[in-house]
Formats: C-alpha cells, structure tokens, sequence
C-alpha cells in the first residue's frame, strides 16, 4: 500500500487557486433573514470568515447555528441578505452547486449512506471530482479503473488520517456514533473543500475521542490550509481550537471575536454558557 | 476452513477491484458457469428450458432492471411489465418494418425505447418520493398498457391486437418463431444476460452506483455531498429501463412467441419485484437466486405430486401453491429481510470462520 | 469468561432495583457485541455506564429495555432482572408499564406530531387520569422553557437540541421508577447539560427514580452519579463507587482529561498513539 | 393399465379472476369423461386419462401447462384465448391439435392455414352473425339506420367479433359502436352504461366473461335498459352471472349453442355414474342443471367422437395426436349420432372437414327467466357467405404475417 | 382547429345540452368516489399507523365479503353473520400480527410492503380454498339493506338514484366521522402517529405496537367488510373483485397516504373526474376506457405540486 502522503495529496487536491491570501475574506454572510412560517430562525445576521481560519458558531439550542450552516451551502434560501464567497455573490443555488464552489459539510444528525462500506461513503465524497462517463463505467477495465484506483489512493489516505482502516468495509449503519462522525468528516474532507462546515462534530464523544477529533480538525487546518467553520457545544473545544467565535441567540447575533472576549462577554454567559468557562 | 481468505492478500488497489477477490468465490462462479454454458444445455429437456432455464434467466434480467432502479437507486418502481412491454414491442416494430436487421441488434435497439420513456416517467422523481412514487409508476403501467392496446400501429393492425413473434434467423440458425430450437434460444438468452450482468456489475461498483446507493440512503446528504440528484436519478431510470426492455424483447421473441397487451400488466410487475426484493434489493447475485426461487419453484411443486405418483386435484394443488408462495415470501422476509443474497452471504461468512461459531 | 472485577455478579441484592447478570448480545447473528456484561443499579441509585464509542453501552441499554429485537439483535446468555423479575420476555411496553423507561440514543423524535403530542405520547402507558398527565406536562414545561415556546411545532423541524429535551421530557411524561437515559446531553448546550443533570438528580432525590446511564461527558456523569461502570469492547473493565471512580489515575488520564498537570488543552494533544487499554 | 388409455389433459382453470365461470364448464368436461369411463369403460374399451392443469387464466401458467403435457397428451385444451395464440405456432411444429369449442381465433376455422386448430361448432363470427340474424329477424338490411353497441371484455377474446360487425355494419347500413371494459373496470361498469344511455343504441351485444357479466346485467337494469334488447354471447349465459338479479333480469338473452336439457338420456348416466357416485367435483347435484355444466359435457362429447373417428379410421385402439387431427377433421355429429348420444337437443348437428374446423353449427337464443335459462328461439345459422371470405381473408393474413407458415395445399374447399 | 374545437368546446356543449344526464354522470362518479375511498381508507389507517402499505386491503375486502356470504349459505341468519365475520376478521388481524407484522416490525417501507404482497397471495389461495372460486351473491336484502331506487326529472330529463348507493354513501360518510374522531381525539389515535413516525421509539416509551396493530388491522377489516358488502351488491362476490385495490392507489397518491380526509376527497374528486374525462373525452375521442389510468395520471399532475399529496404529511426534509 502507498505509504500516506496527506499533506502533498490533500494540499494539492484543495481548490487553492482562488486568489485568497490567508487571512483574507473567504465568505461574507450580509444580514441574513431565515424564517419558517411564524419562527424566524435568524434575524439580520453577518459575520465573515477568513481563509485559513477556525471560526467556531455556537448559541443555546434552537439559536439557529445549524440553520446559518443550511443557508451557507444552499439548502436553506434566506428571505433576506446575501452570500459572498470567493468574491463571488451568489443570490440562491442547489446545495451541490455549493459543493462545486468547494464548501463542504458534517450534520449534527449523523447523514451517512447507511447502505454502504466507510470506503464507499468516503468515495462518494469524489464523485464530483471523477469525470469518466457510464461508457467507461461499464467496460471498468481501462480508464474508470485507473480513475477509480487513482481516487482510491487519496481516500485511502484519508483513511489512514483519521484512523479508521479497520472499518474499512464495514457498513457505516452499525457503527458506533462516534465513528460515524469521523467518516463523515472523511467523507466531507474527500471533497476536497476550502471550506468545511462541521455541525457538532464531537457530541455523543469522550474525551478521548474529542482529542483525535480535535486533533484531525488541527491537521486538516493547519497542514492543508482548509478554513474551517464550526459549531460545538463542548466549550473546551470550541475556546482551544478557535481562532474566532460568533455567538448567536435566538436567531441575534450577541458576540462576535476571540475566545477570551466571548468567554467574558456579560451577554453569552447568560444565555449560553451559564457560568464562565 | 472452506472459505478460506487469510492469506490472499492484495498488494495494489487495482488487484482488491477485481471482479471476485477471493479466490473461492471465482472457483464458485466457474462452477455456475460450467453449468450453465456446457452442463445444463447438454441435460436439459425440452420442458426444462421452456419452463425453467429460459425463464429464469429472462426474469432474472428484468429483475436486474429493476433492481438497479430500486434496490440501488432506491426508486421503487411498479411498472416494471409496461416496460416490458415497450421492449416488446419496439423490438416487435423493429423486426416487421426491418425484416433484415439482426435480432441481436434489434433487441439492443429495443431497450432504447424503454430507456427513453423510462427516462420520461423517471423525470418526477426529483420531486415525488417514496411510495408516492411507486404509486406514480403505476401510471406508466396503466397508461402504456391502455396504448398497447388501443394503438393499433404497434401491433401491425392485427384483429386480435396480439402480437406473433415471426421466425428470425441469425447466421442461418433459426433463433425465434415457433420453429426455433430451445437450446438455440437458451444459448442467444445467455449470452445476452451474461454480457448485461457483467456491464451491471461495473456501472454498479463504480461512481454511478455509489451515487445512485448514496440517493437511495439518504438523498437529501447526497445532494449536500455535491451529487446531482435529478442526474443520478435519470441515470438510473434509463439504465435500469433499457435493461428491463432488453429483457421484455427476449421475453417474447425468445420465450412467449406472442403477448398480448395484459401480458404486460401489472401481475408481471409485481412477479419481478418479488424477485428483486427476495433476490435480494441492492444485490446483482439475488437476482438470480429469486428468480430461480419464484420462477422456478413453482413449476417443480407442480411437478412434485406427479412425480411421487399422488392425485392431486388440480386446483387445490394450485391453492397450496398460491399459499405456499405467499408463505414463502413472508418466511424468506422474516428470516432475511434482505434477501437470499444476504443469506447467501451470511453463510459465506460463517464458511469464513468456521469452525468457530463468531 | 470474564474476570473483571464485577462484584454484582450473580448478586440480586435486595436493594437493587435491576440487575444484569453476564449477558451475551448478538447482532445479525454473527456479529457479537457484549461478551458477559454485568451490572447493577441499586434502588434510588444513579449509575453511569461509560466507555469508548463502539463498546456496547447503547446495546446494554436495548437489551435491558427489550429493544433489540428490532434490530436484529439478541440477548444469548445471561438474565436480566427488573425489580427481581426476569424481564427478557416481556414486550417493551410492558416494561414501561412496570416503570423502565428508555430514552434513546440519536433523540428518536415523532417528527411529524408536534412537541406536546410528543410528549404526550410518553403518557400512553399511564392510568392515572388526565389531571395528573396535565401536571407532569406542566412540570416538563417548566425544566424545559423552550419547549413550551416550541410545544405546536412539528418535531421533525426544531433544532438537534430541542428534540433532545423533548425525548428527555417524553421519557419523564410516563412516570418511570428507573430511567436509562442514552446519551443524555449530547448537543446540549453547556448551561442545559447542568440542567438536565440538576433534574436527575432531583427526580432520584424528591421521587426515588433510579438512573443508567451512558454518557460521554464523564466529568458531569461522575459528579451526578453514585456508582460507575466502565465498559470496553464488550467487557466491563472497572467499575466502583463514582467517587472513587474520579481519582482513579486510568479514569482521569482518559475519561476527564486531566493527567498530572490539570487540563490539557485540546490544541496540544499529540499525534500519539496511546490507546493504552485494561484488557490488553 | 396405464399404456391403454388415452392421455387427454385440459388446461382448467378453477382459481383466478375468472374461476366463477371456469369451474361449471371444467366439472362437465370432466364428468362427461367419468362418466363414459365408468359406462362405457372409455372409448372403444380404452380408458381416457382425463387430467387438469391449472392456468388460473393465466397465459403464462398456461404455456407450461402446454409444455409439460405435451409430450404425452393428444390434446390441447387451452381455454383461453391468449393461451390459445401463445400455443398456436408451436402447434405445427409440435403436431398437437389444439381443440377450442366455441372460442379462440375465428379464422382458425380455415384448415388449411390452421392445420391444428379446431374451434367446432361454431365460431364467435358465428356467434356475432347469428345475434345479428335475430335481431333483425332474419334481414339485416331492416337494421339500417340503427344502432348496435358491442359491450365487451377489452382484450383479445372481446375484440374477436370486431371485424365481422365491422364488415356486416358497413354492408348493411347500421351503425356499430364498440364499448370496451377494461379489466379492471369490470366490477363497475357505469361509465359504459352512461355510454349506453347517451348513445341509446338500439342493441346492446355482449362479449362479456368472468365477473364482467354479472357487473353488465346490474348496470343494465339499473340503466333501465331493456332486457330484451340486450344479448350476449354464449360465455355471457352463466346461470350463476344471472342469479344475483334474479327477476330483474328476466328476458336477457344469450346466443348458445348448447341448450340445456336436464332430462337429456346423457344426464341421466352422468347423474348415475358420477355425480350419484360421488366423484363429482360438483358443489351440489342440482348445479347439473346448468348451462355452462351442460356445455362441459357436449365440450368433451366433441373430443371424444374425434378419438371415435381416429380409432375407426386408423383401426387402433390408443390414438396418437395427429391420427386425432384426422378425427377431429372428420367429425360427423348428425341427428342420429346425437341421439345415439343421448343429447337430443343439446346441440345442433355439425360437421367438419380439412377445410372447415368449426362446423359452423346452428345456435339457440337462451332467455333468462328468472331462475333459470331457457330456449327461446327456433335455431338460428350464421350467414357464412360474409365469414367464409373475411375467415379467408384473415387467415391469409396471418399466414404472411408470420411467414414461413406452413399451409396444406391438399385441402380442397 | 377542429381537433381544439373537438377538445375544448364540444365537451362542454355537450354537457350543456343534456343536463339531466350530466347530473346522472356526476351522481355514478360520486357513488364511485365513495367505493374508492372506502378502500383508500382501509391503506390509511394502516399507512398511518406503521408505514406499511397494505397491499392486502384488496383481498382483505373479497375475504370479508366471501365470509360473510358463505357464513349466511351455511345457515346463519343474515345479522348474526356480520358479528360472526367480525370475529373472523380480527383472528385474522391477530394472526397477521403475530406471524408477519411483529417479526418484521422496525425493517423498511418497501420490506413490509412486499410482506402485504405474501399476505395477498396466501390469502388468495387461502380463501379460494374455503370459499371455491364461484361467484357468490351478496345476501343485500337480507342485510336490509334497501335496493330500491328514486327517480327525478330535472330539466325534463331522468336521474336516478339507487337506494343501495345512497346507502352507501351515508355509511362511509358516517363510518369517516368516527375514524376522524378516533384518530384525533383519542389517546390511541396519537400513539397510533406516533407509530407511525419511528416503531422503535414508539416501543421505547411504551406503546404497545402489537395491541395497536391488531386494532388497526382489525379497523381495516371491518372496513374491508363494509367496502365488501356494498361493491358485493354491485357487482356480485367474487376473486374478480380483488383487482379494486389498484382503483384505491390514486386515490391516496392524491389525498395524501396518511390522511383520512385525504382519502374521502381524493376519492371523490378521482371519481367524479374520471367519470367526466371518461364520458365527454375518453368515448368520444381517444376510444374510451380511460378509466384504468386516468386516475394516476391525474393524481401524478397533482403530485408535481405537491408531492405529498393534498392533505397528506410534509416530508420532512432536515439535516
Ligand atoms: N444493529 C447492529 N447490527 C450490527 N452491529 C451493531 C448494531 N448496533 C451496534 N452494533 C455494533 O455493536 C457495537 C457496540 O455498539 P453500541 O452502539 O452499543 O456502542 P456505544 O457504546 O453505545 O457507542 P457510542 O458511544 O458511539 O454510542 C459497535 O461495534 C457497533 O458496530
Ligand atoms: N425547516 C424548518 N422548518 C421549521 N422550523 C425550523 C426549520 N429548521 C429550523 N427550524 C427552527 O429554527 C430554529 C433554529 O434551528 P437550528 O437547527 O438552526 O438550531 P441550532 O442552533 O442548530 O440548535 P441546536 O444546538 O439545538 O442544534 C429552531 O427553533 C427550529 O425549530
Ligand atoms: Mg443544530
Ligand atoms: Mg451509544
């Protein structure tokens, strides 16, 4: 098996070329309104992301945080407001429109393909980044094999980044919860994102497991340069790992910048955090 | 330790995607083959192809269709036998406007047509889900079936409305009409089913099946993974359509001789999906074991009665069966919800650890 | 087959209100789980069952509530005992109506009822009257707010935390005599998490309720709880009174995070393999 | 013993959709089989091994029953009309003759293209020209200007009379209005008989089968249309379809040709031999007094007179199924045979020849009065100067659509 | 221009000029409308309570009815036969949930679909055994159950209403109400949701899936009773009778599957549309018998706009 060359296959497979310098705007949310019948789940917001960072999301349950992940990737159509990503505006697209821009995504509810192996819930991740038409599908042998060893090799070493090679073939449906998790992020690292969008990615983990977590989310930031955006409710997490936090409340925005100052922030001590962490 | 696989190690990836890694299952499926190219054609009577062989492999074939469609795509789909249908008679078209063309051709030309209108029928599914769906392919089946019968072009102005298979010769060697022999015939069915299984199996392990397994698991995460639903959907429709209409074409040209419009009614939809759920959804194997199970199984309790010298009545015996099918499906169900594929699979893996018990 | 260090095997103390003895789970037919798990809640007691993902806890709580079967799966050896009754054939309902309730794992929500007929569907198996089914909603009302500002919305829409608190309440709104709670504060927020271990604890204090439960948060789990179990692979590795439980050098160094110097930072853990594990 | 008898299977159906009117005609055939077997010790002393395989109506059980009897029976009885044309074809090659009374293909009354089909006595052509005949007493250019419906089954077996109305309407000036019933409309009609009631045609026929007649009958007297313009074919005259309305649908007619004759000599051995004996599949003895029994009996009687003949002819005593082609080519059912039968009146005298596989016998109209069927018409014949040529004609038709088609030349008109 | 014309206008003159017989047509489709409900209604109630869709509602009717009649052939007075084949239906509820639904409970949609399907088949087999397959009459007066008729003269033509179908349309109406308030206003009715939602939750706080399902099929057979006895009166009882079931699946398709409501006006607007389409389109123009599939393609129309139905549950569609 090919010895595990993440950092080169990753860096390159990142759609890098998008002009950004680190620390430049990656996306802009511009007051967004998001509202279902008579409950308005996020009123007005903005923030922004910059390339390269780890931007948490957090607020009390039912804040809107999953809902602005929706809206940020197309499945939700905000009323209100725009989206700038790269530098290009968008006013509404199909979630997997927003998949080829390079943002992809982790659920709070894990959404694996039940039916199938880790393997091929990762693959799919690159079905989008797999050209061969049906012709070449069904004669297999030529090129859609070397495609598919080709896409093999990257996930593969996906799967030897996340730790998971003894899962390999087992279908993902009976898995434990927490190894759900971590094939999604396989499957949402896959695509090769400048963006990833993880929606809770450590509840229902110990300690122990929120520390490989942790860890991965560090690698995959640091070392391939992916700008990450998160929501988490561990708070140990979210003030260690990120660069900035936003903090919304029931659909308002009531903080917004470093872990200290949101720690200390009157506001989110009292509607989120209880006590000061 | 029959089912040996410690030890077969693969050293590239490109080894691990051979078509049977293991080296047991491809001595397995020598043996099948044997049995079905050289064994079976040698043993088998007139009655054995007629009624089991040619069948089998026909059913089989449409149950693939359809399986693709809904033990893949996650589509459940009821109007499997207009399909057919539509197979029929394009390759019935075919064949009377084109008396030269060859019938391997024609029937290759025929699945087309199913593709098409399946491609059409398939278009609502971006929107219709589930059930609903299922119920909404029933409009296929009873619209086609309503034009089988009241366009007469299709069935050449015939006064019965029925249509007669002519006698077609390939290469001098007569393959359809009534004057064709069974072995003939066996031999053009599975060279066809064997080509289309193999080209199913790689459309089924490669990126279009991962996407269509994606949609059927949960579509919405699929569509946020950046797969194309309407795509993978219509991908599927057509390819699962074109299949079911080669298999409606050999059905008649290669087995039934004529059909009539009711033929293709919903009865032969519902026989294949039984084959397909019992076979086994999401599973190319399966198919072939239900069909065998519900194509062939009760031509041989028919048989049994006679066989062991007791007067049955002819109807009660047909009672039993009917209870006896029913039964089975629900037995089979409740044993393996997935399917005989699944069993099969099951007792494959308890071969690979045996003798230890887990 | 297992020599860990269970004391409760075989034991049917008199004060305990269930009790697992050496049970064998088996998936699909082949695949098996638990390999002798026991254990033991005592009347009135809180045990937390805790352990790696994938080491059975989920599967320990079906098998006690009788829910397995509808995944395929079956309890093989072993005896588990409610109130000193065997309760391996009784049907899940039946199990609540003796007052065993579970709250699942993944908040299983009926996401088309909205949230108080969710909730009420937690009173099916109650005969106590309208009256007092009116009281105890109230009552989850009030430790949950939120799901009163929800109570008309389709379950199936609200956030990941909300369906949580109503899988919570629906658990509370049958009454139970022992809860196992599944998980209970996963996707909480920090400030709920408190909360609804506060209304553990004061369910086991004012009504006697006893409590299994499998929890991630060990740091909050042994605090609240009086007894602990540690489960790896199938096997219970450990297990002892909750306090005992938090200066166990093991426990502290994987479950709470702290190791000699106080907390570790999550930006500082290594790439190290350390899966140093009891069973080895 | 097992190799003197005369292997004669049928291709029954007691289950399915159309089992209510199957199962009266497949308990005649085979009594009237008992009956000569325990009478008579079978045809000319050998025994006819009568013997069902269940079709449920299905073309596709069908096919295998055919299959797996084929080899050994001298007989096909396919009952169905899509069994009927499956079998068709693979007839010549097999050399078995398929032997459909009063149903299949019309055209197959030409011998000479339909080597092995034999539909005697009378063909639905026959049946069709036959209403038509009565309707119009006996002068079809007196239905110039009206209106005549045909309510029938919308697949093969319905659709049979189509061109013979369609030639004779034309012919003679009278409007022809098909109304088809779909198969899954047979249970609730009333969207043909709304038809009826807005088009008002002046005769409704019927080619109805299974559950479609009875749900006909209903509508129509709901529909208040008048029962005495309103005639079916002869699968359309089942005493069971009738008996839900009882009264009301007194004066209902059914072209037949079979009359039931429940003191005919032959039911009385039948009785005797048979049902008396128990080993009748019959529900209850009076159900002998039925139509569709009766014609079970006269059915199997056209079998067994074309074993009778093939045993004369070739001096032997266990036929082969092409020496019963001959028999069957060469039946002579006259008055004295008939009465020798002890069928006197049961069925019109017939014959058939290499040209002629029908008969084309006469037919009676049955009333509906009440309780039971009854005659109500002198015997009417089919004008066949209009079906010889459009048989002709189409079974040419068929011949060159599925060319090569074998065609016996020998056979002279 | 003449094809337009022959579409668009002749139809409606048409109508126009014979209004009594308009009426008359809208009057069958409406009677239609009900038949077909009654059976929609059966597939909800079980649809609703577990997501299965019961396949087996069809020849649930036919065995109801056969039941019914060969009780009354064996002697039985007439109104002690309907108890009777209550009882009848309900051991065949409870046997059907022992042997097929509980060891299936929890598997998916299309699983336990197929499993109705193998009920069907051994029920077909099962009762045709039993019952033979004749056609048996439908013991209607008996049952005293009026089968007389009211004829009117509107606009100087005729319309005429069978007692029988006024019957049955009052029944169905009155059988409705009570399904209506069952399911909404009573504690079974919410756990009966609630089931239908998640099996293992709803085992998980005590629901009783297998006293529930045996009621619901239980309700479905009584249903199917009723839905026997009135087609039964029609049409006579016999196997032929099965094939109805498919004339129930648009109705639900355009009701929505879970929906009692959904089912009472999708059947009626299916019946009376394809009574319409049928008469002053489908005859006229395209050689009639557009009833096999109009309905669907009708109902398909409608489900472009709203894919679950008109009156049935959102999917909901949430990450
Ligand atoms: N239905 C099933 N079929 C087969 N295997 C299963 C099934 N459910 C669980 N398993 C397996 O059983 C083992 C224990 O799973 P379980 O869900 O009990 O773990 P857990 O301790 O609850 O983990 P987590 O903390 O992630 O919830 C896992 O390895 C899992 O893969
Ligand atoms: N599709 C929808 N239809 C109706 N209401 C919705 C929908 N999606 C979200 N909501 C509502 O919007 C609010 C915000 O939901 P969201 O899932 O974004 O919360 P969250 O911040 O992710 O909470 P949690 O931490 O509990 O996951 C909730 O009250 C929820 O009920
Ligand atoms: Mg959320
Ligand atoms: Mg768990």
């Amino acid at each position: 098996m090919n010895q595990p060359s993440i950092q080169a296959d990753i860096q390159a497979g990142v759609r890098a070329d998008d002009g950004i310098e680190k620390g430049g705007l990656l996306l802009q949310v511009d007051n967004i309104s998001l509202s279902f019948g008579g409950v308005k789940a996020i009123s007005n917001i903005s923030f922004d992301v910059k390339k390269g960072e780890i931007r948490a999301i957090i607020g009390p349950n039912g804040a809107g945080k999953t809902s602005m992940l929706n809206v940020i990737n197309g499945f939700y159509h905000p009323q209100e407001g725009k989206i700038t990503f790269r530098g290009k505006e968008r006013i509404s697209m199909r979630p997997h429109e927003a998949v080829g821009q390079g943002i992809a995504r982790t659920f709070q509810n894990v959404a694996l393909f039940k039916g199938m192996s880790t393997l091929d819930n990762i693959m799919t991740g690159r079905s989008e980044l797999m050209k061969k038409n049906m012709f070449w599908q069904m004669l297999w042998h030529g090129p859609a094999l070397s495609e598919e060893v080709e896409h093999r090799t990257r996930v593969e070493d996906i799967i030897d980044f996340l730790e998971i090679q003894h899962i390999r073939r087992t279908p993902v449906g009976n898995l434990p919860y927490g190894l759900q998790k971590r094939v999604e992020l396989g499957r949402a690292l896959a695509m090769e994102p400048s963006l990833l969008l993880l929606d809770e990615p450590m509840a229902g983990m110990n300690l122990e497991e929120k520390e490989d977590m942790s860890r991965f989310i560090i690698e995959v930031n640091q070392q391939f340069g992916t700008t990450i955006a998160l929501i988490e409710h561990d708070m140990g997490v979210v003030m260690d790992l990120s660069d900035r936090i936003v903090v919304l409340d029931y659909g308002k925005k009531i903080a917004d910048g470093a872990p200290e100052e949101v720690r200390n922030n009157q506001d989110v001590i009292d509607a989120y955090l209880g006590v000061p962490h | 330790m029959l089912y040996r696989i410690t030890g077969q190690f693969k050293t590239n990836y490109r080894s691990d995607y051979a078509l049977f890694p293991v080296r047991q299952d491809m001595f397995l499926l020598a043996v099948i083959l044997f049995f079905a190219w050289v064994v079976f054609p040698l043993m088998a009577s007139e009655f054995a192809f007629q009624t089991l062989l040619i069948p089998v492999l026909i059913y089989a074939l449409a149950a693939l269709g359809l399986n693709i469609l809904t033990g893949y795509a996650g589509q459940l789909s009821l109007g499997t036998g207009a399909f057919m249908g539509v197979g029929a008679y394009a390759c019935y078209k075919l064949v009377t406007i084109f008396p030269d063309l060859n019938l391997m051709l024609a029937i290759g030309f025929s699945g087309l047509f199913s593709a098409a209108i399946g491609l059409a029928f398939g278009l609502p599914s971006l929107r219709i889900k589930g059930f609903y769906l299922a119920i909404a392919t029933l409009a296929a089946q009873f619209f086609l079936v309503w034009l089988f019968e009241k366009w007469s072009w299709l069935y050449n102005y015939n006064a019965s409305g029925a249509i007669q298979v002519p006698t077609i010769d390939m290469f001098g060697i007569t393959v359809s009409g009534p004057t064709a022999s069974s072995m003939v015939q066996y031999y053009f069915v599975l060279f066809i089913v064997s080509v289309i299984t193999i080209l199913a199996i790689n459309i089924t392990r490669g990126r279009i099946g991962r996407m269509w397994k994606a949609v059927r698991d949960m579509d919405i995460a699929a569509e946020l993974v950046g797969i194309n639903l309407l795509r993978a959907k219509l991908i599927a429709f057509g390819v699962s359509s074109y299949i079911v209409g080669v298999s409606g074409a050999l059905f008649v040209f290669l087995w039934r001789g004529a059909a009539e419009p009711n033929l293709f009614d919903i009865p032969l939809s519902f026989r294949i999906l039984f084959i397909a759920i019992i076979g086994g959804l999401g599973s190319i194997l399966g198919n072939f074991l239900g069909a065998i199970l519900i194509i062939a199984l009760p031509v041989i309790l028919n048989i049994i009665p006679e066989a062991f010298g007791v007067e049955v009545d002819s109807s009660l015996l047909e009672h039993i069966n009917i209870m006896i099918i029913g039964a089975l499906i629900i037995a089979v169900l409740i044993i393996e919800p997935h399917g005989l594929a699944r069993i099969w699979a099951v007792i494959r893996e308890k071969l690979i650890i045996w003798p230890f018990p887990h | 087959m297992t020599q860990a260090p269970t004391p409760t095997n075989e034991t049917k103390a008199a004060g305990s209100i269930l009790s697992v003895n050496n049970i064998e789970v088996i998936y699909d037919h082949v695949i098996l789980v638990l390999k002798g798990v026991s254990l033991n809640v005592e009347k009135g007691g809180i045990v937390a069952l805790l352990g790696a993902n994938g080491a059975g806890k989920t599967t320990t709580l079906k098998a006690i509530s009788n829910l397995l079967h509808a995944e395929r799966g079956e309890v093989t050896k072993g005896t588990i005992l409610f109130e000193g009754n065997e309760v391996q054939s009784l049907s899940p309902n039946e199990l609540v109506r003796r007052g065993c309730i579970q709250v699942m794992e993944g908040r299983r929500c009926f996401g088309h009822l909205t949230i108080e007929d969710n909730l009420l569907a937690g009173s099916y198996t109650r005969r106590d009257g309208n009256a007092a089914i009116k009281r105890d909603l109230e009552l989850v009302y009030e430790y949950f707010p939120r799901l009163r500002e929800r109570r008309s919305s389709q379950a199936g829409y609200t956030s990941g935390g909300e369906q949580q608190m109503t899988a919570i309440g629906r658990a509370l709104m049958s009454k139970p005599k022992m809860i196992l709670l599944d998980e209970p504060s996963m996707g909480l927020a920090p400030q709920l998490q408190e909360e609804i271990f506060e209304i553990v604890r004061k369910l086991n204090e004012q009504e006697g309720v006893s409590f299994l439960l499998a929890e991630q948060n060990t740091n909050i789990a042994l605090r609240y709880a009086t007894y602990g179990y540690i489960l790896e692979s199938g096997r219970i590795v450990l297990d002892g009174v909750a306090a005992d439980l938090r200066e166990n050098e093991d426990v502290k160094e994987f479950y709470l995070g702290v190791g000699g110097e106080g907390r570790r930072s999550f930006r500082d853990v290594k790439h190290y393999k350390r899966r140093k594990r009891w069973l080895a | 013993s097992a190799q003197e008898s005369i292997y004669a299977p049928n291709l029954s159906y007691r289950t399915g959709p159309f089992a209510a009117t199957g199962i009266p005609l497949m308990n005649g055939q085979r009594d009237y089989i008992m009956m000569l077997n325990e009478r008579d010790g079978g045809v000319n002393g050998v025994k006819i091994d009568f013997d069902e395989c269940e079709t449920g109506y299905s073309t596709e059980k069908g096919v295998e029953c055919y299959e797996k009897t084929k080899s050994k029976a001298v007989v096909t009885q396919p009952w169905s009309t899509g069994i009927t044309l499956q079998v068709l074809p693979k007839t010549n090659v097999d050399k078995i003759p398929i032997l459909a009374p009063g149903y299949g293909f019309s055209p197959m009354s030409d011998g000479k293209v339909f080597q092995w089909a034999f539909n005697p006595p009378a063909s639905y052509w026959d049946g069709a020209s036959m209403m038509l005949n009565y309707i119009s007493e006996g002068d079809l250019d007196s239905l110039k200007g009206k209106k005549v419906a045909l309510l029938h089954l919308d697949h093969p077996f319905g659709k049979e009379p189509i061109p013979l109305f369609e030639t004779l309407a034309e012919k003679h000036g009278f409007e022809f209005l098909p109304i088809p019933v779909g198969l899954k409309e047979m249970q609730n009609q009333s969207s043909q008989w709304l038809q009826v009631r807005r088009e008002k045609p002046d005769f409704v026929l019927m080619w109805g089968w299974g559950a479609m007649n009875a749900g006909a009958i209903t509508e129509a007297i709901k529909t208040r249309y008048p029962m005495d313009q309103f005639i079916g074919i002869w699968w359309s005259g089942h005493d069971g379809d009738l008996q839900a309305v009882g009264e009301k649908g007194k004066g209902y007619k059914s072209i037949s040709w079979s009359v039931p004759m429940n003191d005919a000599p032959v039911m009385a051995d039948v009785k005797k031999y048979v049902v008396d004996a128990g080993n009748s599949l019959l529900d209850k003895p009076e159900d002998m007094d039925t139509v569709f029994y009766q014609r079970g009996l006269l059915i199997s009687m056209i079998l067994v007179e074309g074993i009778r003949a093939a045993q004369n002819e070739f001096d032997t005593k266990v036929v082969t199924a092409e020496q019963l082609r001959w028999g069957l080519e060469n039946l002579k059912i006259d008055d004295a045979r008939i009465a020798e039968l002890g069928m006197t009146g049961m069925v019109a005298p017939f014959s058939t020849s290499c040209a002629d596989h029908t008969g084309h016998s006469g037919a009676w109209m049955l009333e509906w009065d009440g309780t039971k069927f009854v005659p109500a018409s002198d015997m009417l014949t089919a004008d066949q100067s209009v079906i010889k040529p459009l048989e002709a004609a189409k079974a040419a038709e068929y011949a060159t659509a599925n060319a090569p088609w074998p065609v016996n030349e020998d056979c002279k008109m | 221009m003449d094809v337009l014309h022959k579409i668009l206008v002749a139809p409606f003159i048409d109508m126009a000029a014979a209004p009594d017989f308009l009426m008359q047509v809208l009057w069958e489709g409406l009677v239609s409308g009900v038949l077909y409900a009654l059976i929609a209604l059966g597939f909800v109630l079980i649809y609703k309570s577990s997501r299965i869709f019961n396949f087996a509602q069809g020849i649930m009717v036919v065995f109801a009815a056969l039941t019914l009649v060969g009780l009354h052939e064996k002697g039985v007075p007439a109104l002690l036969a309907v108890p009777l084949t209550l009882v009848v239906m309900f051991v065949l509820a409870v046997a059907i949930e022992r042997v097929v639904l509980r060891p299936l409970v929890n598997q998916p949609d299309v699983i336990l679909f197929m499993a109705t399907i193998g009920i069907t088949l051994f029920l077909i087999g099962f009762g045709e055994m039993i019952f033979g397959g004749e056609n048996k009459v439908m013991i209607t007066e008996q049952l005293m159950i009026p089968t007389g008729a009211y004829t009117f003269e509107p606009f100087g033509g005729f319309l005429l209403i069978e007692q029988k179908d006024l019957t049955a349309v009052v029944g169905a109406g009155i059988l409705v109400l009570v399904l209506l308030v069952f399911l909404n206003r009573s504690k079974m009715g919410r756990a009966i949701r609630a089931l239908g939602d998640d099996h293992q939750a709803a085992l998980s706080v005590g629901i009783s899936l297998s006293t529930i399902w045996v009621l619901v099929w239980f309700i479905a057979g009584i249903i199917a009773l009723a839905t026997g006895i009135v087609w039964g009166a029609r049409a006579g009882v016999s196997f032929a009778l099965e094939v109805i079931a498919f004339k129930a699946l648009p109705v639900l398709m355009l009701g929505g599957l879970e929906s009692v409501t959904g089912a009472i006006v999708g059947g009626l607007a299916i019946g009376v549309l394809e009574k319409l389409f049928e008469i002053y389109w489908g005859q006229p123009l395209m050689g009639g018998n557009t009833e096999t599939w109009f309905a669907f393609v009708f109902a398909l129309i409608i489900l472009l706009f709203r894919p679950q139905g008109l009156f049935g549950e959102k999917i909901i569609e949430r990450v």
